[in-house]
């Protein structure tokens, strides 16, 4: 439960900032990791475009002639899988959550 | 003691004018300095369907806003309404009734069987030959002011005029103003 | 000239996502790509985006307050009403820019809704807004059904797929219409750019998204975005049964312009409906019952003939645009 | 400059909009409003108005599209009545909860069914709990005065609520009388400018507005809609105070006629307060020390005003132009209610009139007075002015 009290809040119920959706961390739900084997990768940033959750990370290379896919942000990753199923070269591979428990 | 008020009853035909008839008269009554309201009785009637309109007009701001009971005059645009009784209710005997008709007062009476004062023109007859269409409006408002004096003819053919003329010729402007006057002066009044 | 995938890394790598992380739609859900892409498309063209969303899974799950994954204006009103919303936010920023209050910076009106939203209680406020001409573009997330409230039929839910409202059982095989038209519902319009689109290819609809942007007047683009939970499919999946629906001409790619129509894609061969049905677990129960093969056979009639008719139009209406202007 | 017009009250209503001169006007054409709508339609073709008029496909759009354009940052005004409220309705209650500071004038109409077009309160009464303010109008001035009024304190910071303003469908808005419009600049300075607090057009600062707002805060948020109508309950009296600067006209949430030393009181609203001050006049030719308390104001609803004004009178009938089945009639509900803790409770009588535009006569309002002045009023007992029985 929230703590603000009723005169604390902007009105009308906007939210003032953007993004803020960043707070709420949707990695937690995962219950799949999807490893990505950077040997295999091919850079061509397929994953990035298709992630429903923008969990995936890329850039440009330094000479800016190509793209790199840099990684995957667990903080929001819910590990549905789309990244492995798309990939042209079968570069990610989708493991159980429960491997990674410490 | 309250204020007393002029009150006019229109009977028309949705279509023939009647609403703008009261609407011009209580807009002429402002220029002339007077207090006045206007307003239609509605139904969903289309042209043709009978239909009221109203006028108070006084020296003070009007204040009662249900429809007229008890007219100081009535007026009726068209003289095939003669046979509704709604035409004389409320309508006292030393009030005018005034239709726009070719018939006698006389005549009249007999049809609407009211026997108090009746005046009748050939309103549509003068409107064809002086604006070239049947609507008797402004005629009707000559008569109205003939029988009444409720607001004086100079603000009237102020109004006309002010009206008139952003919209239409000179030619339109002068053919009211005589339709006016003919509404003025060819009345017929019975007794 | 389109954009191209460096593009689009180069962009956010230097910005940000236009709809971010931390949104709660489900794992899998093919909407928040849409968005992405839509958003995207029109931020790295150099467009100010304002959203418009329709109550829906998106509008939900994406502004849990005091949670909004949007990183652009956003509003959202009420289910039936976004093309009407969002046309009122167009008309005051053409009073505003007219009167010198706001600058003008190739703010461009983005509206996102569902199929509920959209072919059954929107469409009114979406058919009145697009005959006015207004300057937007409209992104219909299509998954074919009520998903937000729990998978209810809408006019989109294709025959035979099971639904709560229609369910399949066993005196009748479910939902016995077929889908609606929508785009050629919108076309019917004929000031208007009108596209289908497909979560199979995210390029030719930022190829799409980008005209619509570019036109001066109302635009739409319907894009076939299954919902993974009541598709009945593996989540990771999405993409591929739309590439599939795409490959039996269950949702072909075609476009509209002024009266000019155009298939986007054309694929060499194509497979049989019944190798789409047969992957969608919300066609189980049809599957089971003994008239199934009618119903799908039904369903290759009328694909195929959709199929035709979309290339004679396609032909007919070459270089002849009914109108110039909106 | 005294400059009157004679005109009808949606006239009178669109010029008043012409001067405020709003960035956007979306609207839908229903009778009685029409004429506004039309006659704004003129004065963007003529260009009188620089204003954006969106004529949209239905009252439901109407609303969604001044939602998304107050939203926007643009003031933005609409006009409707009746079914078009009605059909509005859901996008009503979301404008007031967006704390967007929209003015739509209602021309009051019967809502359906069956169907009827003409004059009574079933529509404001629809909406009375919407979180919009409602302000009443007995005639063209007061229709006029009271979108000006409205524009001001909607646009408060502390209020930031739509208003409503309602005048009396055909009997007002058809009806020709006579009105004195103030000038141009001197309403242009008196509604000045809205400077909108988020607007969604301000890029650099991206704002979501209509948030999925659960059990965790739209209590809240229900709160500051409640302590936004205190506001405007407490700042009226400023905007009148300002408003009465600017034309001589003074209003307040009560137009209290004759009724420092009445024993009789009638309480209507909006245009059968004209006839009823008449009947007043006519009662007290006769001796009977008559009044009549017409609220200008109903949302925020003066409770304590209509308390002070009507402890210890002797009675009180309440004239209600709507039917609430099954329960008290609206006004009479909150009138009695206000009367709860008063020290002298006058004797009260609750009637319904002018139902779908039934004629209201003097007769009938005498018909209400004498019940009052003959202790013949029922506290539990509707009764029924102008009814066939």
């Amino acid at each position: 439960m929230a703590n603000e009290k009723w005169n604390e809040l902007p009105i009308g119920g906007i939210v003032d900032k953007p993004a803020t959706a960043r707070q709420y961390e949707t990695g937690k739900w995962r219950v799949m990791r999807p490893i990505v084997d950077k040997d295999k990768c091919i850079n061509c940033m397929q994953c990035w475009l298709y992630c429903p959750d923008m969990a995936i990370t890329g850039q440009l290379t330094e000479d800016g002639k190509k793209t790199e896919m840099t990684g995957i942000d667990m903080t929001y990753c819910k590990g549905c899988g789309t990244c492995a199923a798309i990939c042209p070269v079968k570069a990610i591979e989708m493991k159980p959550e429960s491997e990674f428990l410490k | 003691m309250p204020e007393k008020y002029f009150e006019v009853r229109w009977h028309g035909r949705a279509g023939q004018g009647a609403k703008s008839a009261s609407q011009f008269l209580a807009e002429a009554a402002l220029d002339a300095g007077k207090y006045s309201t206007s307003f239609p009785e509605y139904g969903a009637e289309r042209s043709g369907a009978p239909m009221k309109a109203f006028n108070r007009i006084s020296e003070v701001p009007v204040r009662v806003r249900s429809n007229v009971e008890f007219p100081d005059i009535v007026v009726v645009i068209d003289d095939t309404l003669l046979g509704n009784p709604d035409i004389t209710s409320g309508l006292a005997e030393e009030n005018y009734l005034v239709v726009n008709t070719i018939k006698s007062p006389e005549e009249v009476s007999k049809i609407t069987g009211f026997n108090g004062k009746i005046a009748t023109i050939a309103g549509t007859d003068i409107a064809l030959e002086e604006i070239k269409r049947g609507i008797p409006n402004t005629v009707m408002i000559g008569t109205l002011i003939k029988l009444t004096d409720i607001v004086p003819m100079d603000s009237v053919k102020q109004k006309v005029t002010a009206a008139f003329s952003h919209k239409f010729s000179q030619a339109i402007v002068d053919a009211n103003l005589r339709a006016l006057d003919r509404g003025f002066a060819e009345v017929n009044i019975n007794g | 000239m389109p954009l191209n995938i460096k593009q689009l890394v180069d962009y956010v790598d230097k910005n940000d996502w236009p709809f971010t992380q931390g949104h709660r739609l489900c794992p899998g859900c093919n909407a928040p790509m849409v968005a992405k892409w839509a958003t995207l498309t029109a931020k790295a063209l150099g467009y100010e985006p304002v959203v418009g969303a329709a109550t829906g899974c998106l509008e939900v799950s994406t502004t849990i307050y005091p949670f909004t994954a949007w990183n652009v204006p956003y509003i959202h009103n009420a289910f039936e009403n976004v093309a009407a919303t969002i046309t009122g936010a167009e008309a005051a920023y053409r009073s505003l820019v007219n009167r010198g209050k706001v600058d003008n910076k190739k703010v461009k009106f983005i509206a996102f809704a569902g199929d509920g939203g959209t072919y059954d209680i929107g469409l009114q406020a979406l058919s009145g807004a697009i005959e006015r001409g207004h300057d937007f573009v409209y992104v219909l997330y299509d998954n074919e059904g009520y998903m937000n409230t729990g998978n209810q039929r809408s006019g989109s839910t294709p025959t035979g797929a099971d639904s709560t409202t229609e369910p399949v059982g066993k005196a009748k095989a479910g939902k016995l219409q077929f889908k609606k038209s929508i785009v050629d519902i919108i076309a019917g319009h004929e000031g208007v750019y009108a596209a289908t689109a497909s979560t199979s290819e995210p390029m030719d609809f930022m190829k799409k998204m980008e005209k619509a942007l570019e036109f001066e007047g109302p635009a739409f683009i319907a894009v076939l975005a299954p919902c993974v939970r009541f598709w009945r499919i593996p989540e990771s999946s999405g993409p591929e049964m739309t590439k599939l629906a795409v490959e039996t001409k269950y949702w072909p790619l075609w476009e509209y312009f002024m009266g000019e129509y155009k298939v986007t894609k054309k694929p060499r061969n194509f497979k049989p409906v019944s190798d789409y049905v047969t992957k969608l677990g919300r066609f189980n129960k049809l599957l089971k019952r003994d008239d199934s093969a009618e119903v799908i056979e039904e369903m290759q009639k009328y694909v195929n003939a959709k199929w035709d008719r979309l290339l004679a139009l396609e032909e007919i209406s070459k270089d002849k645009p009914l109108r110039t202007k909106i | 400059m005294p400059n009157k017009l004679a005109v009808t009250g949606a006239k009178a209503v669109a010029i008043a909009m012409k001067q405020i001169n709003p960035d956007v006007v979306a609207a839908y054409p229903i009778t009685p409003q029409t004429p506004i709508v039309q006659y704004y339609a003129d004065f963007v073709a003529d260009g009188l108005v620089d204003t954006v008029m969106v004529p949209v496909e239905s009252e439901h759009s109407a609303m969604s599209a001044v939602v998304g354009s107050a939203a926007a940052g643009a003031r933005t005004m609409t006009a409707t009545a009746a079914n078009g409220l009605a059909l509005m309705t859901e996008i009503v209650y979301i404008a007031a909860s967006y704390r967007l500071p929209v003015v739509m004038p209602i021309v009051n109409r019967a809502l359906s069914g069956p169907i009827n077009i003409h004059c009574d309160h079933s529509d404001a009464m629809l909406v009375r709990d919407s979180g919009w303010l409602q302000l009443f109008c007995e005639d063209h001035q007061e229709a006029y005065d009271m979108t000006l009024i409205a524009t001001k304190i909607s646009e408060k910071d502390d209020v930031l609520l739509p208003t409503m303003v309602n005048l009396d469908g055909f009997i007002t808005s058809h009806g020709v009388d006579i009105f004195e419009p103030l000038d141009d600049g001197i309403v242009k300075d008196f509604v000045g400018k809205w400077e909108p607090k988020y607007p969604l057009l301000n890029i650099e600062k991206p704002v979501t507005l209509g948030s999925l707002d659960l059990f965790d805060y739209y209590y809240e948020h229900h709160m500051q809609q409640e302590a936004a109508m205190k506001k405007a309950y407490e700042l009226l009296p400023e905007v009148f105070e300002e408003f009465e600067k600017i034309s001589g006209r003074k209003y307040d949430f009560l137009d209290l006629y004759k009724m420092e030393d009445a024993e009789y009181v009638m309480v209507v609203l909006n245009s059968t307060a004209s006839t009823a001050k008449y009947v007043v006049d006519e009662l007290r030719d006769k001796g009977i020390k008559a009044g009549l308390l017409k609220p200008w104001v109903f949302t925020p609803f003066p409770k304590k005003e209509i308390k002070e004004a009507l402890n210890g009178k002797k009675a009180v009938v309440v004239l209600d132009r709507a039917m609430s089945f099954g329960k008290e009639a609206p006004l009479y509900s909150l009138v009695k209610s206000a009367l709860y803790d008063a020290e002298q409770k006058p004797k009260m009588g609750s009637y319904i009139y002018g139902l779908g535009g039934r004629d209201v006569t003097t007769h009938q309002l005498h018909d209400a007075f004498e019940d009052a002045i003959n202790d013949k009023l029922e506290l539990n007992e509707q009764k029924y002015l102008g009814l066939r029985d």
